[in-house]
Order: C-alpha cells, then structure tokens, then sequence
C-alpha cells in the first residue's frame, strides 16, 4: 500500500507524512515525477470531448464528437488520414501521440457553465485526461478554460466566438483556434461595403448577454468606420423564442439593413420572423432591404431554411473551401458519417490534430511544454490557408469567410455559398486591441 | 402612435398563442383539477405534427442524376416526393406547400389519441394525488415527450414553412389613413384567426352542448355532478382529448412562426401557468383575456422607448405582472370569488 | 447522544459513516476495470453529492414539513455562490467569510421573496416562487452582467483587488491555507481511493446540517411546520400564527441553500447564472420527491441519486457500450448498443425522466419507502410505529391511494 | 357578567343582508346557544366572532375588548377557541402531537422559533397533554395517526385541543352535525362535564334541539340575520315565533 500526492497546494500535512512514511520506491508511479497533472502512463492517453449533448446546441455538440471522434481514429492510425496528410507538420505518424494510443471520453456540458465545468472536472479527476476540447458557446469555452487553467490541463476551445474568450478572458493553458466577433466583422465590413455600399442605416438587434453584446460592438465599429450609421440597437433576451415584437418597429425606424446579432435558436427565430414580415421584400431609402447575420453556421443555416436566401454572414470555415486540406477532411468525415462536417465539426477536429502535433512536437504530454509548441506557431494545411497561434493571447490568425445564403440550393448541405475568403492581414489586431484588453494569460500551469 | 398600434396588433398575435395554451391548460386544471406540466409538451407535439405531415408528404423515390455532384464528388441523389410522382409535379408541389395547414386534419386525432391515452393510462391515477405529485409526473413525462421527440427529430429546429400564398406582410396603415407602414404578415394574421376561431369553438361547445353544460357543471362543483349519477369519468377523459388537440392545434399552426424543436414546449410552459393564473385558476374566460393581455404588454415592453425607462423590463414584465396580480387579487382577473383564492 | 432519539443518532450514524468513507463506497470497482466507468469517488462528483445534499435537506425542511412547494430555491443557491464569489474577488481565497456572506445573503433574500410569496399557498405559493426565480435568472443572465457577469458567470482574475489575500496563501478557494483542491491518492492494489480537502470540508457541512435538520425535525418547531401542512385553519384557531412559522422554514431552507451555493463556489470559484434557472428548482425538487420528501435521510439520497446521473450516466458513450458488449457475438452487440443507446450519453433525460415518473407513481414516498418495501420483504415483520422516516413515507403513499 | 358583548352587528355579502342588526351577550360561565333555520345566519355571526369575517357594522366585545380587525390567531390567543362543524385537526401528526400543539400554543403563544429544544424534552407539555387525553378516554390511541380515529374521536379530539388551551369562551359550530345518536349523546355528556368541572363559557350554534335543549341555559333565535327572540330554554320551547320562524320545521330534520 502506498499513499502517493497529486496535490498541488496546501497539501494536508498528515497526508505528505504519511506518504513519506509509507511509500516503497517499488510502488511509485512514473506519473508523479512528470510534474503535470494527469500525465499518462501506460499505453494510451485520454482526452476529453465535452459537447453539449442536451439542450438547443445538441446537434452542433453531435457533430462536433463526430470529428472528434475522426480525429482520434485519424491520430490512431485508422482510416484515410484526413487533413493529417495536407497538415504542414508531419509531426503525426499515425501511431497516436507520441507512440500512445488515444482513447476519449466524452461529456455533456448541457450548453451551461456549471456543467461544463462538472463534466470536464470529471474527466480530468476519474478520467485522467489531459486535453479538453469542445463545447459551443462562449460563457463555456471561458468557464472550462479557467477550470483547465486551474487544474493543470490544456483547453482546446470549440466553437466560442466572443471576443473575450482570447480577450479579458484570456488563459495560458487555452487556445482557440474558431475566430471571433471581432474578426466576423473585419471580414463582413467591405463586402457589406461592396455589396449594399457605404451609405446604410443599420438596425441592430441584440442577444442580451455577454456575446451579444461584443458582436455587435465589434459589427457597430466595423460598419461605421466605413459609413454606416447606426440607427437603433435593441437588446432582445436570451429566452425570446419570437422576435416579432422587436422586428415589427424595424420598417418604421428608417432603417435599411437589420443585423441580427444573435446565435442559435435565437438567430433561427429572429431571422424566420424577419423573412415573414417580408423585411427582404422592402425598399427603404430606395435601396432594397437587407438583413446582415454576422455569426453563421450551417445548423442555423438549416434551422431557417430559405430564409437564409441571400443572408450574409461570417463563418470559420466552410467544407466548400477547395483547398487541399478541406477536401481531404469533407472527404473523409463525409465518408464516414455521410454528410459535410460543420465549421465546430472543423475546429475541434483542427484543435485536436493540432495539441497531437504540439505534443509531438514538445516531445512531452506537459501542459506547458505544449503551450509552448503551440505559442507563435504557424501552419498550413487544416483549411483557411496559412495560420498563425499568436503567443499574446493565443487566438488564431487565419483566413475568414464570408458567406451568403444560396438562392438556388443543389441539396440540403449547401444553403449557404462562399462569397468571400478574407486574407488573413484583414482581419488582424493587436493583441491589446480595445475590445481585447484587460486579459491576462497568465503562467502555463502543468497542475501537480 | 403608430409604433404602439403595431406592438398591440402583435401582441394579439403572441397572445393569441398564449390564450391557446392557457386556455387547455385551465380546461384540464378546471375540470380534472390537475396541474399539467406536460402541457407544454402538447403544444411541442402538435408542432411536430406539421413537421411529421411535411416529412410524409415529402417522403421521395430516390433517382440518381449523373450530371450533377453531391459533397463528395459522387453523382447526385435527386429525391422526387411521392406526391409529385402521384399527383404531377404542381399538384404536388402544391400538397406540400399546403403541409402546415393539412396538418390540422392530421393533428386533430392525432392529438385526441394522445391526450386520450395521456388520462387513460396515467393522469387518470393522479385527480387524488396531491398537487406536487401531479406536477412532478406531468414533468418527467414532459421530459419524457421531448426526449422522444429529441431522438427521431434531432436537436435542431426544423422549418417547416407556411404556404407560400401566406408570404409578405400586409399593410395596415392605408386602412387607418396613416402614412406610415403598419406591416403584418399574413400568416400571423391566419394565426390569430385561427386561435379566435378555435377559442369560439371551444366556448361554444362547453355553452351550447349537453356535453359541455355538464363539464361546466363539473368545473363549478365536481362532487355533485358526480352525485347526479353522470360518468365523468368518461367526460374528463373526452375533455383532456379536447385540451390536448387545442394545445396541439396550437402548435400545429405555430411551426411555420418558429421553426419547431423539441425544448419548444419547455419555453412556453413557465409563461403559460402565468398565464392561468394570472386569469383565474380554472376560467376560461380569464385565460383567454390573460394570454391576450400579456402577450400585449411584452410586445410594448419590447419597445426601445419603454426600455429606456426601465432597463431590461422586457425580460421580467410577464413575472412582475403575475407576482403583482398574485397579491393584489390572488383569484386572478376573472377567477370567482372563494374558487383557488387561498 | 447529541440530544437526539435512539433512532436518530443511528441515522446520524449512518450518515456520518457514509460521508467519511464515501471514497470508498463510491469506488467500488478497480480503476482500469470496465465497471469503472460507474465510480462515482472522484472529489468534484463527491462535493456535488454532499453539496446538493445539503441543498435537498434545507428544502425538505420547507417542502417536507410545511408542504410549501417553492420552485424558487436555486435562486438563493445562485446568490450564495455569487455572494461567495464576491467574498473571492473582494477580500481573499478564504472561504470562511464566502461562506459566512453566502449564507447571510441567501437568508436576505429568501427573507425578502418569502415574505412576498407566502402570502399565498398551494399552486400560488409555487408560481410566486416561480416567477421570482425566473427574474432573479433572467436579470442575473443579462442585466445585472456587473454583478453576476452573466453567460460567462462570475470569476475570480488576477486583476480583482483581494484585499486581504495574503502572498503565500494559495490562489484556490481554502480554509486557513488548506486549499479546496488539493487531495491526497491512495493507490491500492487496482483500486484508486481519492481523498480531496474540498470533500471532507463539505462532508462535514453536510453531517452538520443533517444534525440541524434532525433537530428541527424533532423539536416543537419541526412539530408545527407539520401541522402548517395537516391544517392551517387549525393552526390559526388554536392561536397560532401559521405566516412567522412559514417564513422561518422559507429562511432557514434559504439559508441551506445559500450554504450550498456557497460550497458549490468554494469547491469551484465560479458561479454560473444558471443556477438560478427554473429548472435547477426544479432539480431540488425532483431530488426531495425521488428520495422520499418529509424524511430525514431522503432528500441526500435522491440528490445523490440525481447527481449520479447526471454525471456518470451523461459520459456513457456508444464507444464505451460497444467495450461493454465486446464478449457478444458482432450481431447482438451492435443490437444491445442499440437498445441502450438512447437512455445513456445524450439521451440521459430521458432515463432521469422515466424514472421519475415510475417513482412518483410506484414510490411516493421515494427511495425511502422503496427501501422499507424491501426490507418488509426480507424482514417480513411489520413496520415499528413511531418512526417519523416510516410515517412520513407512508403517509404520502396513502394520500396516494 | 357577560363575557361576550355583540351590538348591532351586520354584515352584507353584495346582495344579501346575512346579518342585520345583531345584538347578544353571553354571560360569563354559561351555556348559550344560538340556534336558528338554514341560512340564518348562524356561521356568519359565528364567523365574525373568530376573526373569519369582519363585520360592517357594530362591534363585538370579549371581556371588554374589540375583536375586531384581529386575526383568528389573535383571537384565540384572547381566550376564544373554536371547535368546527366537521372536526378539523391535524389528520397528519398522532394525536399525541395533536394534543401537544395547543399546549405550545398557549406556553409560547403565537409564534416561538424553537427549532433546537427537542419535542420529547417538552416534559411539562407533555404530561398536560396525556392528562388531558386520559381526561377524554383516549390515552392508548396517543400514537395513532389522528386522521386514522373514528369521527367521534376526533370530535373529542378537537374538544379536547380547545380546552387544553383553558379557554374562557368556547364556541361550539353544530359539534354533532352527521353524528350517529349515541356520539351525539356521548358529545353531549362530554360537554356537560365539561361544564360542570371547568370555569368556561360556552356558546353552541346547534341545529339539533335535542342537544340544546340538554344543554344550553340561554337561547338565541336567530332568523333572516338577526335575533328574533333570547330566553331560557323552557320559554323558548313554547314561543309561539319561534316554533313559526324555525321549530315546525326543524323537528322533521332533527
């Protein structure tokens, strides 16, 4: 028998004494010298998914376990390879993370902090894993990624798009690899410009929280900068399911566009209500109406149907893309599950890849050591062209799409076209831009 | 003015929604004396009845187009429906754009059946039962319901689009001379004609039918009606048919306003208790008046002007409404004097 | 012993036992075994089980006795864990003044929305309490973002001012230094047995609110909360005024719950808005009623029972069935996968639905009376009179016949 | 003495005059009974006594104080308790606690938070209570459930939870409504010892003339909401009125 600590602070004394009493060299693991918490043993390492699998993300909290699920069959060897093959590293040997095979358990975060937090805390207690990775909106991402910071695990960020997240947010052990509002809107300004041109009148509507509101600051500023006058913002609640009492005052307003600032359910049932009271059909100020969705995503896109028709909006990633890399992955993860992956499908599978390859490439499971791979590291190959993990706050930097709703759709998987692939330096910021200060990454934390 | 003239003509709408679900829900607490949570659920389900009608009638032979490339690169699958192979391309392009309100002949005995089996089978074992136990069950088979829903339907809402002769709006405002626009759409409009309708159906029924007098009779005083030798056994069964189907008439309708999902019912169901009680526990009268009166001030509460007053009145309106009623005059607003005040 | 019935201090007992040895009993199966997946010992599901306990006991003490069904109670849990939080951000990681704050603010505002809300009763009582919940999470979402920092939920940053936070104290929530995270392993034999600070710190809360709740139970005051239940009329013709008795239960229960969220933030420095959501009511709710409301011992079992769910029934994945019916034959794997698949993982509500619903029909008095059934069958002898867990149990079954 | 002083009281339910005009005194130590046809009035009167319902106007008086505008629990704590027409008691708790409950009520009066002493340490209480309960027969049923005794019980039950709060004025809401004879007698004998032993004021609102005239040593006849006529049994047996307003009718019911 042997007491062995994992504690990081404020051991109990007794406890630190009584292991030093009673352990035998023999019976000492590996694991407790390496420093970091949950530092995998054996044969394999674990990672954990956590999706919300209940409640108004499920099917985006499905798809992305679905290209988790690919990325670990990929990292183990199994199937085509995906974007393992076009990934600039060939760090990857198909032989899992650094010769260990990866296995992973998986999680509800029910789209709720306290879950969240309980679900990955569960797998990083009971399950020992190491990563974390997932999750759909932002109040999550930035809840799990302070617990990881705390307990000494690296969070991979799924879909989470405030800019807080890598903004006052910000942490060490954290990445997020899925763009921002800021970025939405950088990307969405000139083609709006392009589009609707420079002299618009835009009428916000807003989702009443943390998200919400940074979206539509950062749209507000990017549209104004190049013109645009903004008439109204009005804040709608979270738990709205019809907005027609917020869009019915829209025609009245002398505004031309309506941008929804909304996410989910809430932007499948504002912009449903939009179409029905036929804001689309209008001229106003002799320009045609024009309804403006900053964050897209192909669930959403599905959710409203047709009345995504010539909607624009911004998105991470899209299977459309022709690049080589995003081939291979709609390839393969079509193949396998028989239909496109999502853009959260895309980010979890590219962050999962992308803490192997670190891994790999640190040469080590520590936290800090894969912070380190990860810091100011550039590749290319997982879609979105060349990309950058910035070292200040750990946001990536790369490509971002503009995309509108297809008038005439071939099948249900694409209603939504690319109308633009933003370079890169568009979308650029300082690090403490703003809208970002106030963060702190803090010290990497390797936990015990 | 006008902004306050369409956020009135909205909230009947929204209302209109309301005082459905209100209205079943005080059918089945005036006559059954149960607290339904499941009611919700119902509106949920109804919903999903235009969403299953518009799966069936868009159920397709599979052809294989060459010409044309799906995601992957290989040739295109082109669904031709059923309707369409039968009855001609327009034919039935035409069933299918009419799916939603079809869904109302498939809904009703659709809904009955459920609501029939709902108090058959549990309901029935809960009128004794105290309140607690009642909304306890009626919960875990509203969670039960969705789940279901959940597992064949998915988490994602589904459109499920009105009748393309219902799209666009309709413009008020050369009706009463003003010279700015007063938009509707017309489907919203359909909606509120429909819930009048169904609501003057419903009044109607228990007003001038032998049936309803007695289930009238049963919501003033059920242990007379029950000494009088009537089975009410069999007429409560009947009535939470009725509350069922009203319920999922209301949905059914409601699917091309929201694009139906299963948690659809869970959102409603907080709102529509408040509804009820805000009108008087178990009548009618005051759950329709109530639905419509709520629906009315949060569309005003909506406004930009009166949230500028009160920051984020729009979020709590319906509670503080309901806890002020609550106090002032707990029977509600039309609720008798003596019946559910304590 | 400690002032209490024969019959009582052995339930203490048995509580008492149970708590500290919960690593144990909660880890039955060794750590690389199939069966793993169903341990519950790890500290953050432990600290949920006794927290949520705590919970579940104050709410029994207004449910159970008074028959009062609040739908509002996870609002004063999200002000204890906000008020705790605050305690984190304002002075230091200690988490006596959190807890002190925690609580006062949870019986503040219970105070306050009970002396609203107990002017009515029955379906009224629950609405009230409903319509205050759903405000106090709608506000706390959005509104009140300077407070409660609303989606992300309130959070502790290096830059908050943590007056009296001290150089060498730990950044983690702890008692005089002992920080709530740290914990101690026992590797033995395939088994891993984990003991955290943050667990035996609410594990004793937790035995010291079940003493509080039996004492309660057992005194005058108890005895008169459950006549508020039987007959108010009576209660106010024999001189009694039923409105004080009420709110007390209402505070006290609020309290509990402040207590509860207060832990819940000492375990775990952030506090999410939904908390206070309607649902997390609901759950308490659910949690008093599937244990066995108006029992002493009820309320833990039905929040652990919950808990479990939630936390291990939710990460059962169609991987891990597939390891479990590895031995059958491919046909009849993929086919029990099948079967299983929509009640574990992403279907656990519906599990946790069905369930309650067996059990509010088949057991109204809970766990508690499903545990006496068995018991019956193997002793079987009739009930002794005078247990209050008994009577308690059987009552609601009769009211149910 | 009178204990219990009604003037001119009346009370109004939108249209209808329940009570008009109602004067009534109880001297103190006596049995008064209050009897009258359905719809007399008798609970509304009755009601306004306990704090149920307010009169709108005169004024009610117990020993020279206004009960008016007090609450139910208020004007038991002032002496006045009430025993209802169908037993309420608490069906849930033994008949044990049932008897404690009053005890307390009258030691800690209204409201006492005394959620840390222990009900079993209450030894004072206690012995009172099992007093009591041996005073009504009903000692070896203290653990039952109260809700599980016959009817008569719990009528003796309820009596017994009023008297154990020593009340000075007692009020009696038709006790033997729906009871077979011999509760009714038993009922009967009950009161009358309890009568004969205590320094108590009763007043009875009776439908039974039977139990009336057994006990009662002044009558109130109460008709259309206001007293018709106030005297000794023996005279009102053959008032000519009252045999009019309410005896013809009321010995076919009774």
């Amino acid at each position: 028998m042997s007491f062995t600590k994992l504690t990081r602070r404020g051991l109990i004394q007794t406890g630190a004494v009584a292991g030093a009493g009673l352990a035998l060299p023999t019976y000492l693991r590996a694991e407790n010298h390496a420093g970091f918490t949950n530092a995998p043993t054996g044969s394999t390492v674990t990672l954990g998914f956590n999706v919300p699998q209940t409640g108004p993300y499920a099917e985006e909290g499905l798809d992305e376990l679905r290209a988790q699920e690919l990325a670990v069959e990929h990292l183990n060897g199994g199937g085509d390879g995906g974007m393992m093959n076009t990934f600039s590293s060939k760090a990857l040997k198909g032989n899992g993370i650094l010769g260990k095979k990866v296995e992973y358990v998986t999680g509800d975060t029910q789209t709720k902090s306290d879950a969240a937090r309980a679900s990955a805390k569960s797998m990083i207690e009971k399950d020992g894993a190491v990563m974390i990775n997932g999750g759909s909106s932002s109040g999550v991402a930035v809840a799990v990624q302070d617990l990881c910071q705390s307990a000494g695990v690296i969070f991979m960020a799924g879909l989470t798009h405030a800019n807080d997240t890598t903004g006052k947010d910000r942490k060490a052990n954290g990445f997020r690899h899925f763009f921002n509002a800021y970025m939405s809107a950088a990307a969405l300004a000139p083609v709006l410009k392009n589009a609707y041109g420079s002299e618009r009148r835009a009428y916000h509507l807003t989702a009443d929280y943390n998200w919400g509101w940074t979206q539509q600051e950062s749209i507000a500023a990017a549209t104004e900068a190049m013109g645009w006058e903004t008439v109204e913002n009005v804040l709608t609640p979270l738990a709205s399911t019809d907005f027609s009492s917020y869009i019915a005052p829209v025609l009245n307003s002398g505004a031309d566009v309506l941008v929804l600032n909304h996410y989910g359910g809430n932007m499948v049932n504002s912009l449903t209500n939009a179409v029905q009271f036929g804001l689309l059909d209008k001229e106003v100020n002799g320009k045609k109406f024009e309804i403006v969705v900053p964050l897209y995503s192909e669930l959403m896109a599905a959710g409203a149907g047709a009345n995504v028709q010539g909607v624009i909006g911004s998105m991470n990633w899209n299977w459309q893309l022709q690049d080589e890399g995003s081939k291979a992955f709609t390839k393969s993860f079509g193949e396998k599950y028989g239909r496109p992956p999502s853009n959260s499908a895309h980010t979890c599978y590219v962050q999962t890849l992308l803490y192997a390859d670190a891994v790999e490439r640190a040469g080590s499971f520590n936290p800090c050591a894969v912070v380190e791979a990860l810091e100011g590291y550039e590749f290319d190959g997982l879609g979105n062209g060349p990309t950058l993990y910035r070292a200040d706050d750990h946001q990536c930097f790369k490509d971002v799409l503009v995309m509108k709703g297809a008038e005439n759709p071939t099948n249900e998987y694409d209603t939504l076209e690319i109308v633009e692939q933003t370079p890169r330096a568009q979308v650029e910021y300082a690090p403490d831009h703003p809208m970002f200060a106030g963060g702190d990454l803090g010290k990497c934390n390797p936990g015990a | 003015m006008d902004a306050i003239l369409l956020q009135i003509l909205n909230g009947l709408d929204k209302g209109s929604a309301y005082a459905l679900i209100a209205l079943g829900l005080t059918l089945i607490f005036g006559t059954l004396g149960v607290v339904n949570f499941a009611h919700g659920a119902l509106f949920m389900i109804g919903a999903f009845c235009s969403v299953t009608l518009q799966r069936i009638l868009t159920l397709s032979v599979e052809t294989i187009d060459e010409t044309k490339k799906d995601f992957l690169g290989n040739p295109l699958k082109v669904k031709t429906p059923y309707v369409e192979q039968w009855f001609g391309p327009e034919t039935g392009q035409a069933i299918i754009d009419w799916s939603v309100p079809l869904a109302i002949l498939f809904a009703i005995p659709v809904m009955l059946l459920i609501g029939f089996i709902m108090e058959r089978g549990l309901i029935k074992h809960f009128y004794k039962r105290p309140h607690a136990d009642q909304i306890l069950v009626t919960f875990g088979l509203a969670i039960v319901l969705q789940e279901v829903v959940k597992y064949f339907y998915g988490a994602n809402p589904i459109p499920t689009p009105a009748p393309q002769a219902f799209v666009g709006s309709f413009d008020f405002a050369p009706l009463l001379g003003l010279d700015t626009s007063l938009a509707y759409p017309y489907w919203r409009l359909v909606y509120f004609g429909f819930s009048t309708l169904i609501i003057a159906a419903v009044f109607a029924f228990l007003q001038f039918t032998t049936f309803g007098m007695v289930v009238r009779a049963g919501m003033a005083d059920r242990e007379t009606v029950g000494l009088l030798g009537i089975d009410i056994d069999r007429r409560f069964t009947i009535m939470f048919g009725i509350a069922a189907a009203v319920a999922g008439l209301a949905g059914v309708m409601y699917a091309p306003i929201n694009s139906p999902n299963y948690h659809m019912g869970m959102d409603f169901l907080v709102l529509s208790f408040v509804v009820v009680v805000v009108g008087g526990m178990g009548s009618l009268p005051g759950a329709v008046l109530a639905g419509f009166l709520l629906g009315i001030l949060e569309s005003l509460a909506s406004m930009n002007e009166i949230k500028s007053i009160i920051y984020g009145i729009d979020q709590i309106i319906i509670y503080v409404v309901a806890i002020v009623i609550l106090l002032v005059r707990p029977r509600g607003l039309m609720g008798r004097r003596g019946v559910m005040e304590e | 012993m400690f002032g209490l019935e024969k019959r009582d201090t052995l339930l203490l007992g048995v509580v008492v036992v149970l708590t500290l040895f919960a690593p144990f009993i909660l880890n039955p199966f060794p750590a690389d075994s199939g069966l793993a997946q169903f341990n519950a010992g790890y500290p953050d599901l432990m600290q949920r089980f006794v927290i949520f306990g705590i919970f579940a006991i104050g709410f029994n003490i207004l449910f159970g006795l008074t028959g009062y069904l609040s739908f509002g109670h996870a609002a004063f849990l999200g002000v204890g864990s906000y008020s705790a939080v605050w305690m984190f951000k304002l002075l230091s990681y200690n988490v006596v003044p959190a807890l002190v704050l925690a609580v006062i603010m949870a019986g503040l505002f219970s105070a306050l929305i009970g002396f609203i809300s107990l002017r009515r009763s029955g379906i009224y009582f629950s609405i009230l309490t409903l319509a205050f919940a759903q405000m106090s999470f709608n506000l706390a979402y959005s509104v009140l973002t300077p407070i409660t920092n609303g989606e992300t939920g309130l959070q502790i940053y290096t830059s908050d001012p943590q007056y009296l936070q001290s150089v060498d104290a730990p950044s983690f929530p702890n008692l005089f230094g002992a920080a709530m995270n740290s914990s101690t392993t026992l590797f033995f034999g395939g088994w891993t047995f984990t003991f955290s600070v943050g667990y035996y710190f609410c594990a004793i809360f937790l035995i010291l609110a079940f003493y509080l709740a039996i004492r309660i139970f057992r005194s005058p005051f108890g005895m008169m909360l459950r006549a508020v239940k039987s007959n108010q009329q009576r209660m106010n013709y024999t001189g009694l005024n039923t409105r004080p008795y009420t709110l007390a239960a209402f505070v006290i229960s609020g309290m509990y719950a402040g207590l509860a969220g207060g832990l819940l933030a000492a375990m775990d420095p952030l506090a999410g808005a939904e908390r206070m959501q309607w649902t997390a009511s609901g759950e308490v709710v659910l949690m008093t009623i599937l244990g066995g409301a108006g029992t002493l011992i009820g309320p833990v079992l039905g929040a652990g029972f919950i808990k479990y769910f939630e936390n291990i029934f939710a990460k059962i994945n169609d991987n891990v069935l597939h390891g479990w019916f590895a031995f059958m034959p491919d046909g009849i794997e993929d086919a029990m996968v099948a079967i299983i698949h929509p009640f574990v993982g992403k279907g656990w509500h519906l599990t946790l639905g069905l369930l309650f619903m067996l059990v509010v029909i088949f057991l109204p008095g809970g766990l508690v009376e499903g545990g006496q059934r068995l018991g019956r069958v193997f002793r079987r002898k009739d009930k002794n009179a005078g247990s209050v867990e008994a009577d308690a149990a059987q009552r609601r079954s009769e009211a149910a016949e | 003495m009178s204990i219990l002083e009604v003037k001119n009281v009346g009370k109004r339910f939108g249209g209808l005059q329940a009570l008009s005009d109602v004067n009534l005194s109880v001297a103190e130590n006596s049995v008064h009974a209050i009897i009258g046809p359905n719809g007399a009035g008798k609970s509304t009167l009755l009601n306004c006594l306990v704090g149920k319902l307010i009169p709108d106007t005169g004024s009610v008086m117990f020993d020279g104080q206004s009960v008016l505008g007090r609450k139910p629990y208020e004007i038991n704590q002032m002496g006045i308790s009430r025993v209802f027409q169908t037993p309420e008691i608490f069906g849930d708790l033994t008949v044990m606690e049932n008897m404690l409950i009053p005890c307390l009520a009258k030691r800690d009066g209204a409201f006492q938070l005394n959620g840390w002493s222990r009900v079993v340490g209450q030894r004072d209480m206690i012995d009172k209570a099992e007093e009591m309960l041996r005073d009504m027969n009903m000692i070896d049923k203290r653990h039952m459930p109260a809700a599980s005794m016959s009817r008569g019980d719990k009528r003796r039950l309820e009596i017994a939870m009023c008297l154990a709060q020593d009340p000075r004025l007692l009020l009696l809401d038709e006790p033997t409504a729906g009871m077979a004879r011999a509760d009714t007698n038993n009922t009967i004998d009950l009161l009358k010892q309890i009568k004969d032993e205590r320094d108590i004021t009763i007043a009875i609102i009776e439908h039974d003339m039977h139990v009336v005239f057994s006990l009662a040593e002044r009558i109130t006849v109460l008709a259309q909401g206001t007293p018709l006529v106030e005297d000794t049994p023996d005279r009102i047996k053959g008032h000519p009125k009252v045999r009019e307003a309410y005896l013809g009718e009321s010995q076919d019911a009774a």
